[in-house]
């Protein structure tokens, strides 16, 4: 087994230390396309996962006031507002103006509005920046190739928060423990399905086995490019990227930023080897300046 | 716990003699995970039941340990919802669960300025007589016209539609007996 | 200056989470795990080149920067009576891990050989222990470095290749200060060699920083962490100069360790703001990482 | 769809992604406009227009269901020739009377036949036709009349329903629907495609509306428009067609069926109305057709009076017909809100609602329950209704003073959902049985329990007593069991009631069983059946993967089980289906009976060719091609002879305020609509330089209605947690609103501050020459809860279809201005400025909003 830190796994769990016979690598497909944005999935989490509430204030996110992923939240719906002209204007028919202000306004609309909404969630990286860098041991990756926090283990040394590439794990106020997207490891040890996804609505949010998910993404992004949707693409869905694929991955439709979503995340461990040798450079230079120091001149 | 099973659970001793030398998985699972359960397992018992917010009438397993709702979570058995919930019916436990739900009678007198206890039965017998009162000062035999009429209009009702049917049969029943006629609904607004 | 991009966001909001270590806590964990690591070798090769007044400032030196860095990282965790979970496992994936059983083994051999030389007690062991934290020494100068830089803040990531030598020689830096400000100047020559040297080799680095990492270079150069890392270039420059002139005056020695151990604690808190500067604007994520993907 | 009802839109989306086509008519671009296929933002309360295009577009091009209609509409029906449309009239059909500002029906009937209204609108009749002027809104529509009417299956006589609606309908071109509502003439001509090219026998349209339909004073006639679209094209009875409301309520269904409503009795039967001297064969006669279904009406009063008077109910007393109380006129929410004002109304039950800020008018409402003796309000949380006395908006503005207010309240919590068992009825009219998972805690009690205690106790206060008006309650069923230890009533056992009993004190199967001599007692006869076989049918949960996709074993839907009313329409009339891709039901001439997967909406064993013998009564003299069972005639009615207050045929009129002067009639607005005068009461006129933008009042995903249920959980209410509008950013531009700042809108009836939010979702139309901004307002939040702020149904007023007595408050007119509001007196100040700038200082409710209609006093 090889690729310890990038690239595409076979068997994550496997690599995890676990024996033959271990379930299959579980995760999510999240097909934006679908998504109504009411966020079921927000709230199933909280309700199941015992999270607190994340703050009342009015964000002026189009209907997003969670924000972002984080401690508190963590399923978390955006949506964007988009705005194109659109190609043909309507025909005023010229009935008597009522006469007030405004009307010149009124070319300034013609316009097509878009609204896409999309579920984030935790990845489940295939190679886990927050689960490398936890000295702990309490992130780690679980029988189902996900990736988990254990509450009894965190000392909420704040390590995983800035090593996650994609700003999902945070340190939740008042706790001092970080927190996450379990993708509801007490309910898939139990055989049920998260919580998120089997609240979603319209079904957007798919859990399943992991290659299965990821064919029928391929199906479904297919389908849509075919049928005049060209801006679909799968997110997270590729072994060959940069974290080694999302155990939870997304279709979209428009680029990754528009939706608070890294275009080409890198899990930072990639370059762990180019760290310590850039570290053992300077250490042995910094020894070699103090041996230096005392040996060569000697005043 | 003792120190030696401590040790015997020691990650560091677990990456050295198994397969996860890197302590990323199997080494580092906790006691906590090993034990991990959906908590719903140890319900004492799922009752089904309905959302009470829109009417869709989504399906709703109602996990209860002891007197107390643990747990709400859609019904996959039902045709109508298979098992999904909106951000309302997820929030249902919340809403039975509620630490500002009222539990107790509040009262307020006539041009009083705070609200007083009162005890339920008092309560209600309080209201039965100014029903009663009401009713009979307010009452109409006949029109100006000389039409029957054999009813009260001193007394409306206004209801919410997330009453049960069985309720709202009681009600109309009741009010109807009492020659209440003002009685209105959600279903009009 | 690279020019301002065009890009897409959610809302301007930051695409990752800023660090949620805590100030002074991190910056100054950094700066005394460095001190103690360069003061640790500093006085054993004191103590092998008959320095023994430079070997003993050493000795104290690595112990309470040893002790005090371990205090300061305890009191950054969100739940410190869990410390010794960073114990439970050794992960090498982990700089923290690895710098926690460097510490660990540090702090132990550090602090046992302060026991020794206090008490006087089992002086041979002391001995052994002092010469351990010697070797762990330059571990204890970088790996915080390391550290920073695995992270996916674009301003620490990036500077991965850099970070280290800024690191060792800010840890040179500082150790050297403490060398100048307790030692008399007949025993503090190396340390003003330390001091010149680390110096430069920070200067060096830093300037690799701002020029070779691209946009994630910016935010050494804006904002407070740019006055911040002004501020420590400022300092420690000026304390190797005079540690460099200082020549047999107490004073002037004092004040260049004074303006060392400034400069490399500043500077430590200039590249972790940096850090959070970068982490906090999604241009410095966005922007580099679209670029990749184009020429993809 | 997708805002206020996210679970059943997952069959939308289903649907697309197997390949139909989603339209979204709104004025606002949703989480449903997101997820559409199309968007048409249509400016509110213009949808009879669109619609009415459709039906144009339809006829013009020939593209009805031509045997579809032939066989079970009445497009063939001949008209009397004495009926005048508002083509001829100006906007006003013939049968106005200007001094009641109501119709006399009469005109409207077939030639030489008249068909009687479906009883549901039951406030058609009363007793004589020279009282009908002075109860108001109880038109009188002459005899009930029963007989078929004239056919023309040419559809070529001028005065056949088919050639009427066609003329009606004429002008309704896609120009016009441009004019009108601001939608384009190329994307109405998309729509109008893709609804006809998606029905007939291959393929069915189905339609879905909900408040935004109904929540207008031609809300009738906009579902009536879509009827008439739906008939057209074939799409009623049919799987996949239909015209599906989405109520807005766990069993706001069942509250019409077992209604708390002032006009009906369960099964919409209708209140007896005040009379010198009326039998209960007199009230049905005058009331029930003598065909079709409702042609059983005496055997489900009679069962209903055995229900409730047991054995008092004797036929030598008429079954206690008397002891019912008697309507006189308009006894509807806002009615009644108005009498307290007046000081009629002394004691006030609000249970489970929260009017103060729930219903329109908010000003309104709290001056009501200022008004009043005593009043209880029951409820899971402590809500604005109840804390009027303290914390309403006029304490704040010094219109009430809480030390002068005498109400008294009593505030009494109530168990939740899961602390009772009991049904709902859904949208789909299907009940379900919820079982009790938890005992309430404290004084939280069920509504069952409070209602059968007030009732034991008042029974028990006046037994003894020799007072006749007491006979009604003394007399009453009223023994339920109780368990547990809070004496609760068994819910079951009330059910089973609403269910019914035969003479052998068995539970009934069928509605068909009841009968009209006192051996049945039945509490709801449409209900009948729920208990049948003794077994609660509304608790069957057989899983969905274990039955047909129809799952007629989930639940219990009323009448019988039926799952698709009238589905006798889905096959032809000889009975086999339009087509293998939309068969449902089929006549099987071996088993001699109707088969599929649905119980058929007809006798299962009447034969298609079943002719009546003449005379016949009752369903037995519908034919076996009369798929509308309820109806008189056995037809779906493209023209309504008898049953609406405003009209045979839906047609535009503009809102109360309106931006612009009616382009089609000169009529503006709906002539008949209810009007309560009241200083805080009043409408802006047409085109109001004062009131210049269009505001429609709306819910979010995230909340529930007046708040009760969700501004008190932090779950949702930190999902949205402030009151905000939306404006449009040209708008925003024009009143230098900033987006996330604060805005004022103002209506003659009050002023609210919202945050903003600017967003290109919101968009100005062109209509009637000019642009037209929309300004749209969630009405969630009141001043109690986690997320609070002004409630947005303060702005509204109360003015109402004449039919159902539901408020107009999707289109209204505002004027918004940046900023927050003024504070205190000042606020009244701010609202009254606007009234005097908009010349709104005459006697109230003497304003004539639109120039030409006649505005009732009352």
């Amino acid at each position: 087994m090889s690729n310890h830190l990038s690239g595409p796994v076979e068997d994550v769990t496997g690599q995890s230390g676990y024996p033959a016979g271990h379930p299959p690598r579980m995760g999510f497909f999240t097909d934006t396309s679908v998504c109504i944005g009411c966020k079921a999935c927000e709230v199933a989490c909280k309700e199941w996962n015992l999270v607190p509430e994340s703050g009342m204030d009015l964000l002026g996110s189009s209907y997003d006031n969670t924000g972002a992923l984080g401690a508190d939240t963590w399923r978390h719906v955006a949506f964007v507002e988009q705005v194109r002209p659109r190609e043909s204007a309507p025909v005023d028919l010229g009935m008597p103006a009522v006469g007030r202000p405004g009307g010149q306004e009124a070319a300034d609309a013609d316009r097509d509005v878009t609204w896409l909404m999309a579920s984030d969630v935790c990845k489940h990286c295939t190679h886990a920046a927050c689960l490398d860098v936890c000295p702990t041991g309490s992130l780690f990756r679980t029988e189902f190739g996900t990736v988990v926090v254990q509450e009894d283990i965190c000392n909420g040394c704040g390590y995983c928060v800035p090593a996650c590439p994609y700003g999902v794990i945070d340190i939740r106020a008042g706790d001092g423990r970080a927190w996450k997207c379990t993708l509801c490891y007490d309910r898939l040890r139990g055989g049920l399905e998260p919580a998120c996804a089997k609240a979603c609505p319209t079904d957007s949010i798919q859990f399943g086995p992991w290659d299965e998910l990821r064919g029928r993404a391929q199906q479904r992004v297919d389908h849509l490019r075919a049928s005049g949707v060209p801006r679909a693409r799968l997110y997270g869905a590729d072994p060959d990227d940069g974290v080694g694929g999302d155990g939870a991955f997304f279709l979209l439709l428009d680029e990754p930023e528009v939706y608070g979503l890294p275009p080409d995340p890198v899990v930072t461990t990639r370059d762990l080897p180019a760290m310590w040798r850039a570290a053992g450079v300077a250490a042995a230079t910094a020894a070699a300046v103090m041996v230096a120091a005392f040996l060569g001149g000697r005043r | 716990m003792g120190l030696g099973d401590w040790i015997g659970r020691w990650p560091v001793l677990r990456q050295v003699a198994g397969p996860d030398r890197l302590g990323r998985g199997a080494a580092s699972r906790s006691r906590h995970s090993d034990q991990l359960a959906p908590r719903t397992t140890a319900a004492d018992r799922v009752v089904k039941s309905v959302c009470p917010y829109c009417a869709v009438g989504c399906g709703q397993d109602v996990y209860v340990s002891g007197n107390r709702v643990t747990g709400i979570e859609g019904d996959d058995d039902s045709p109508i919802s298979r098992g999904r919930l909106c951000p309302k019916g997820a929030a249902s436990e919340q809403l039975v669960n509620s630490p500002t739900r009222l539990t107790r009678v509040r009262y307020r007198r006539p041009y009083g300025t705070e609200w007083e206890d009162l005890d339920l039965d008092t309560a209600l017998d309080m209201i039965a007589d100014r029903v009663i009162d009401t009713r009979r000062r307010t009452w109409q035999d006949t029109d100006a016209r000389g039409r029957v009429l054999n009813r009260t209009m001193g007394i409306a009702h206004l209801g919410g539609a997330t009453l049960d049917n069985e309720e709202n049969y009681l009600m109309k029943k009741l009010y109807t007996a009492l020659g209440a006629i003002q009685v209105e609904n959600q279903a009009r607004i | 200056m690279v020019p301002e991009a065009k890009f897409g966001s959610y809302y301007g909001r930051p695409v990752l989470k800023p660090p949620t270590w805590k100030t002074p806590d991190v910056p100054v964990y950094m700066f005394l795990g460095g001190m103690a690591g360069a003061a640790a070798s500093m006085g054993v090769l004191a103590e092998l080149t008959g320095r023994p007044a430079l070997a003993r400032v050493g000795r104290f030196a690595a112990a309470g920067g040893a002790a005090g860095g371990t205090v300061f990282l305890i009191h950054d965790l969100g739940r410190p009576a869990r410390f010794l979970n960073m114990l439970r496992t050794f992960k090498p994936t982990s700089p923290l891990s690895v710098g926690s059983w460097i510490l660990a083994g540090f702090g132990t051999l550090t602090g046992a050989a302060a026991a020794t030389e206090v008490t006087g007690w089992l002086t041979g062991a002391g001995r052994l222990a002092r010469y351990g934290a010697a070797v762990l020494g330059p571990a204890m100068m970088t790996y915080t470095a390391v550290l920073f830089a695995d992270t996916a803040v674009p301003a620490w990531h990036e500077a991965h290749r850099q970070l280290p030598f800024t690191f060792a020689g800010s840890a040179l830096g500082s150790g050297a200060g403490v060398g100048l400000i307790a030692t008399p100047p007949s025993q503090a020559g190396p340390a003003r060699v330390m001091a010149v040297a680390g110096t430069a080799m920070e200067l060096v680095a830093e300037r690799r920083m701002e020029t070779r990492l691209g946009l994630a270079g910016e935010p050494y150069q804006r904002g407070r962490a740019g006055r911040l890392m002004r501020a420590g270039r400022a300092l420690t420059a000026a304390g190797a100069l005079a540690a460099a002139v200082s020549g047999r005056s107490r004073a002037v020695s004092v004040a260049a360790g004074l303006g060392l151990l400034a400069g490399s604690l500043v500077t430590r808190w200039g590249v972790f703001e940096a850090g959070r500067q970068s982490a906090t604007d999604p241009r410095y994520t966005v922007v580099p990482q679209r670029e990749r993907h184009a020429a993809r | 769809m997708a805002e206020c009802h996210p679970v059943g839109f997952q069959w939308v989306m289903e649907a697309k992604q197997r390949g139909a086509v989603v339209i979204h008519v709104d004025p606002r671009f949703t989480r449903t406009s997101a997820l559409a296929d199309l968007h048409v933002p249509l400016r509110a309360g213009t949808d009879i227009a669109f619609l009415g295009g459709l039906i144009n577009y339809v006829l013009q091009h020939g593209l009805d269901f031509r045997d579809y209609l032939l066989a079970y509409t009445n497009a063939p029906a001949i008209v009397s020739d004495e009926f005048g449309d508002t083509e001829d009239l100006a906007g006003l059909f013939s049968g106005f009377d200007p001094a009641t500002a109501s119709y006399h029906p009469r005109t409207w009937s077939y030639d030489g036949a008249r068909a009687a209204a479906p009883i549901g609108h039951p406030e058609m009749g009363a007793d004589d036709h020279d009282e009908r002027a002075a109860e108001e809104r109880l038109g009188a529509t002459g005899e009930p009349l029963t007989d078929k009417p004239r056919m023309d299956p040419t559809l070529t006589d001028p005065r056949c329903v088919y050639q009427i609606v066609k003329r009606h309908f004429a002008r309704y071109t896609p120009e016009m629907v441009e004019q009108v509502c601001g939608v384009p003439a190329d994307t109405f001509r998309r729509v109008a495609e893709a609804v006809t090219s998606n029905s007939g026998p291959e393929r069915t349209t189905a339609w879905v509306y909900s408040v935004g339909w109904t929540q207008h004073t031609v809300g009738v006639q906009y579902i009536r428009a879509a009827s008439i679209l739906q008939l057209l094209l074939g799409n009623i009875g049919r799987p996949g067609g239909g015209i599906l409301a989405l109520r807005g309520h766990a069993s706001i269904q069942g509250s019409t069926d077992i209604p708390t409503l002032f006009n009906i009795l369960p099964g919409y039967i209708p209140m007896r109305r005040a009379h010198r001297r009326q039998s209960l064969d007199e009230f049905v006669a005058a009331d029930a057709g003598r065909t079709g279904f409702w042609g059983n009406m005496k055997a489900y009063a009679v069962s209903l009076l055995k229900a409730w008077w047991g054995e008092a109910a004797q036929p030598d007393n008429d079954f206690c017909f008397d002891y019912l109380p008697r309507i006189d006129g308009d006894h509807g929410t806002y009615r009644t809100v108005l009498d307290q004002i007046a000081g009629t109304v002394k004691g006030y039950f609000v249970v489970g609602e929260n009017p103060a800020i729930g219903s329109a008018n908010g000003t309104l409402q709290r001056l009501g329950l200022a008004n009043l003796e005593w009043l209880v309000v029951r409820d899971l949380q402590m809500i604005e209704t109840a804390t009027f006395w303290r914390d309403a908006p006029e304490i704040e503005t010094g219109q009430l003073r809480t030390e002068a207010i005498g109400t008294e309240v009593f505030v009494l919590p109530a168990a939740a959902h899961t602390e009772k068992p009991g049904t709902f009825t859904n949208t789909q009219r299907l009940l379900q049985w919820r079982h009790q998972a938890v005992e309430p805690t404290g004084d939280q009690r069920s509504d069952l329990w409070f209602y059968y205690h007030l009732g034991r106790r008042i029974r028990d206060k006046l037994a003894g007593s020799t007072d006749p008006r007491d006979r009604p309650v003394l007399d009453l069923t009223w023994d339920y069991p109780t368990e547990g230890g809070h004496d609760e009533p068994s819910a079951e056992a009330v059910l089973r009631e609403i269910n019914g009993v035969g003479p052998d004190g068995a539970a009934l199967s069928s509605y068909t069983q009841l009968a009209d001599d006192g051996s049945t007692a039945c509490g709801c006869w449409i209900y009948c059946g729920c208990f049948a076989d003794e077994v609660n049918q509304p608790a069957r949960r057989r899983p969905r993967h274990e039955q047909s996709w129809v799952a007629p074993e989930w639940g219990w839907a009323w009448p019988d089980n039926r799952r698709i009313l009238y589905n006798r329409a889905s096959a032809d009339p000889q009975g086999r289906p339009w087509s293998a891709r939309k068969a449902y039901l089929r006549w099987d001439p071996d088993l001699r009976r109707w088969t599929g997967p649905d119980r058929p909406d007809i006798e299962a064993t009447k034969p298609p060719d079943f002719q009546p013998e003449p005379g016949a009564q009752a369903q037995h003299a519908l034919s076996g091609t009369d798929a509308f069972i309820m109806q008189t005639d056995g037809r779906g009615w493209l023209y309504v002879p008898t049953g609406l207050m405003d009209g045979p045929l839906p047609t535009h009129y503009e809102p109360p305020d309106s931006p612009v002067a009616n382009p089609l009639y000169a009529q503006q607005a709906n002539p008949t609509r209810q009007v309560y005068p009241h200083p805080d009461n009043r409408t802006h006129e047409v085109g109001s330089q004062v009131f210049p933008y269009v505001f429609t009042t709306y819910r979010l995903t995230e909340h529930h209605t007046a708040g009760g249920m969700s501004r008190f959980l932090p779950y949702l209410a930190e999902l949205q947690p402030a009151f905000f509008c939306e404006v449009s950013p040209e708008l925003a531009a024009e009143r230098g609103l900033e987006h996330l700042g604060w805005a004022t809108i103002v209506t003659a009836r009050a002023a609210v501050e919202a945050r903003v939010l600017v967003t290109p979702r919101m968009r100005p139309l062109r209509a009637g020459g000019r642009t037209v901004h929309q300004v749209g307002v969630p009405y969630h939040w009141g001043g109690n809860g986690l997320s609070v702020g002004d409630s947005g149904n303060d702005l509204l007023a109360a003015t109402l279809d004449p039919n159902v007595h539901i408020q107009e408050s999707k289109a209204a007119t505002c004027d918004i201005i940046a900023g927050r509001r003024p504070r205190g007196a000042d606020l009244r100040r701010l609202v009254g400025n606007y009234r005097v700038r908009a010349g709104l200082t005459g006697p109230a409710g003497m304003e004539r909003p639109d120039g030409t209609d006649q505005a009732r006093g009352t």
